[in-house]
């Protein structure tokens, strides 16, 4: 019987190493896997890539991976926050790399790498800093950058509900980045509000098939960025 | 009489050009006050960055859901009739050519419709680009939504941009205090002047060559506050 | 208020010119849009182009369009059919012409004509006479085909249940090609078993949001391919 | 004792090396004999390219829904855990790496894995590719279940195709009705052999160099039809 549920978080992301690449859902803290990044941090892996909207605030999740000094590079759209402790700070001071990328490009990069695309040429960013050096072609009659897809060896994704295969639904706005994040990880790994029982879930309404979900931990309480 | 016009009611004069059924995406800050002035019986779709179409108004505290925000990050709430998706569709939408109108503010324009609009290159504040340049890379028309000038009278529509691009050619329309400017292929187009204001005024304020629209007419408003 | 219902099928169609590109929606006879097909045989337009996964088979919809020579061009990945007089004689004749797509780069190259994307490699036909004279890179160690959009002027799309925005859903796997032509098409027309009142689709399970919907028209009762 | 597996045989071969958890693809026709022999109670999930995971087994007439078929467009059912989607997302699957197994036919398949198994290049049949390419180019493991022979004798394993390909170095194993056989970077091993068939008969029916893999053994079967 397939069963993807692991009975701790803990025992969720006991295998990510030093070094590993991680894609972590959400957007301005809505459907930010908290309590994963949280026990991420306990499992002490140093040195990761981190692919994200942006560079987290407060104390807990992605936030205190970066302030813990756990994170080497952040692949984001927006490093800016309230609170420049954080990133800013670890930024300023050369202690973290930034890699800047639009959002849009960088959504689908994620989806490129989930879908094997090997690259793909789209308009956004032709003629700005963010696509120096990159090659430009004209393709429909307009300049376009080729870009290349994010791949990651881990995701760390909240969602709403899933069954024991892995099937998965989102609420609202914290669906965001969950969905091609799991595409995209060689080992996605999800905590969910809820577990049902296989079946329960709308097969006409399902957002991620089971085929790109490998974890899930039931986290019915999950912590709020702070 | 105002020397130019309030913020809001530059909001109200882009909402004279958003019309029924348009997919509409408004940036982050002043341009959220677009949506206020929406006229209620007018059906203008919200679209936001991440994964919602039908944005609707900011709730009250006590509908306020912590899973529903808008792309600024604030609680928001979804109309009768909208729907959520995920990033990588929220941007096809973009990037497509889905969305009619984007208003976003702006650093600079230039006469050639570059705009630049995320960062200064300075350093007082880390570089952010969010969902900009997808946004004016796709949608439709890119509407502009800003002071004619700086707080030291500096112009920020000139003939070439000196900061850092967010796109290039990309601009439809700027809307400012004290004008309406369609750029055209043969440069700025003040379509809408504030008042009496001559255009040697006018130009005195923009750093790019103006020309007259053969149609141009005064920028009225009501008074929306 | 937004309302892309039109009343009849004949208006719904009614502008598609004599040279179109048309996307139609279906694979192996479900989710084809019998009825709009035959409303457009109606109409006469001509010297059409047609983008499918197949060539239909039957008397009714593609097929009659096919069969009435109305078809200057077919691109799909299956042009095989158990009866071979609707598409074969007429292709054998040199009376249609075919561009032969593998079916996951069909689906792509929609997808990438919906989404902006301005085109992509991707590892599928590498060293087969499909990616004949395309461009091939190695892209992470792989050779890849560089494959362009797929636009159209119109696509013809069957679904389940829409309000008056156009928000649509399917059913099973009538969805297949619907969801990425409707994105695709600058003008999408979709014939609906059922509409229903603006805010009756769960916004959590509504698969082709109204964006991507021009033109709605119910058909209760559809035309099955025979 | 038979002289070779039946197809059905075949099939049960290949379900042997077929896991709890994989997500399978079979192709048309031959393949989908595999899904009748997997046993019940070993959750395989099977993904049909026009937009469902976890295909079930063929229906009723009574339950037959004519909005529900398989790849190979006859009526199907869905499992208890399945779902459905669109085609891009059905081919992300694909060619994203997340097709464990995928089974196909094939005319020929060459020593360096190459595969040719959609159209003969003549005049016969309209060449029709399907999801072929996709599938060989994506899944994980392609799996070919054929003849070891064509009608006339020909050899369908050979040093090179000579039909046109279906895709590069993508197969992992061939299944015949007389040998298992590995494609590995050394070329053909023979990982099974059908009964006390010699190593000579086997390459006497073989158009590529067989070795003898050190762990081979008898390739057995049971009565399943």
């Amino acid at each position: 019987m397939v069963n993807k549920e692991k009975v701790s978080l803990e025992e969720a992301v006991a295998d990510i190493p030093d070094g590993a690449v991680i894609h972590i859902g959400g957007f301005g803290g809505v459907g930010i896997p908290v309590d994963l990044c949280d026990a991420l941090y306990r499992q002490g892996a140093r040195n990761l890539t981190v692919i994200n909207n942006g560079v987290a605030s407060g104390k807990v999740g992605l936030a205190a991976l970066i302030g813990g000094g756990r994170v080497r590079k952040i692949i984001c759209s927006y490093p800016r926050t309230p609170d420049p402790e954080v990133f800013e700070k670890k930024y300023r001071a050369g202690e973290i790399e930034l890699e800047l990328v639009p959002q849009g490009t960088l959504a689908e990069r994620i989806r490129a790498a989930g879908a094997g695309i090997g690259a793909f040429y789209t308009p956004t960013s032709v003629g700005t800093p963010l696509a120096d050096g990159k090659e430009v072609r004209v393709l429909q009659g307009r300049e376009m950058v080729l870009e290349h897809p994010l791949y990651a060896d881990f995701a760390l994704v909240k969602a709403e509900k899933a069954d024991r295969w892995g099937n998965l639904t989102y609420n609202k706005s914290a669906r965001n980045f969950g969905p091609i994040m799991c595409m995209a990880a060689k080992t996605s790994i999800v905590q969910v509000r809820e577990i049902v029982a296989l079946g329960a879930l709308d097969p006409e309404a399902i957002v991620t098939p089971s085929i790109f979900v490998d974890r899930i931990v039931n986290v019915p309480y999950p912590t709020k960025e702070t | 009489m105002a020397e130019k016009l309030s913020r809001r009611q530059i909001a109200w004069r882009i909402v004279q050009d958003i019309h029924e059924g348009m997919y509409v995406n408004l940036g982050i800050g002043q341009p959220e006050l677009v949506a206020d002035l929406l006229p209620p019986d007018r059906d203008v779709i919200l679209h936001s960055e991440n994964g919602i179409l039908g944005l609707g108004p900011k709730p009250t505290p006590e509908e306020a859901d912590d899973d529903l925000i808008n792309a600024g990050k604030k609680h928001a709430s979804l109309v009768t009739g909208g729907a959520y998706f995920h990033h990588a569709d929220s941007f096809a939408m973009v990037r497509g050519g889905h969305i009619d109108v984007c208003v976003l503010g702006a650093f600079q324009v230039a006469a050639n419709g570059d705009l630049a609009n995320w960062t200064t290159g300075g350093d007082d504040l880390l570089p952010a680009v969010g969902g900009a340049m997808d946004l004016v890379a796709g949608a439709k028309k890119v509407f502009i939504m800003m002071d004619h000038n700086t707080k030291d009278g500096s112009p920020k529509i000139v003939e070439q941009c000196t900061y850092p691009l967010t796109g290039r050619h990309c601009v439809t329309t700027v809307y400012t205090d004290i004008a309406v400017i369609d750029i055209k292929p043969e440069g700025c187009v003040v379509r809408e002047k504030f008042a009496d204001m001559t255009m040697d005024e006018l130009q005195a304020r923009t750093g790019a060559r103006l020309t007259l629209a053969n149609d141009w007419h005064l920028l009225a408003t009501p008074n929306v506050g």
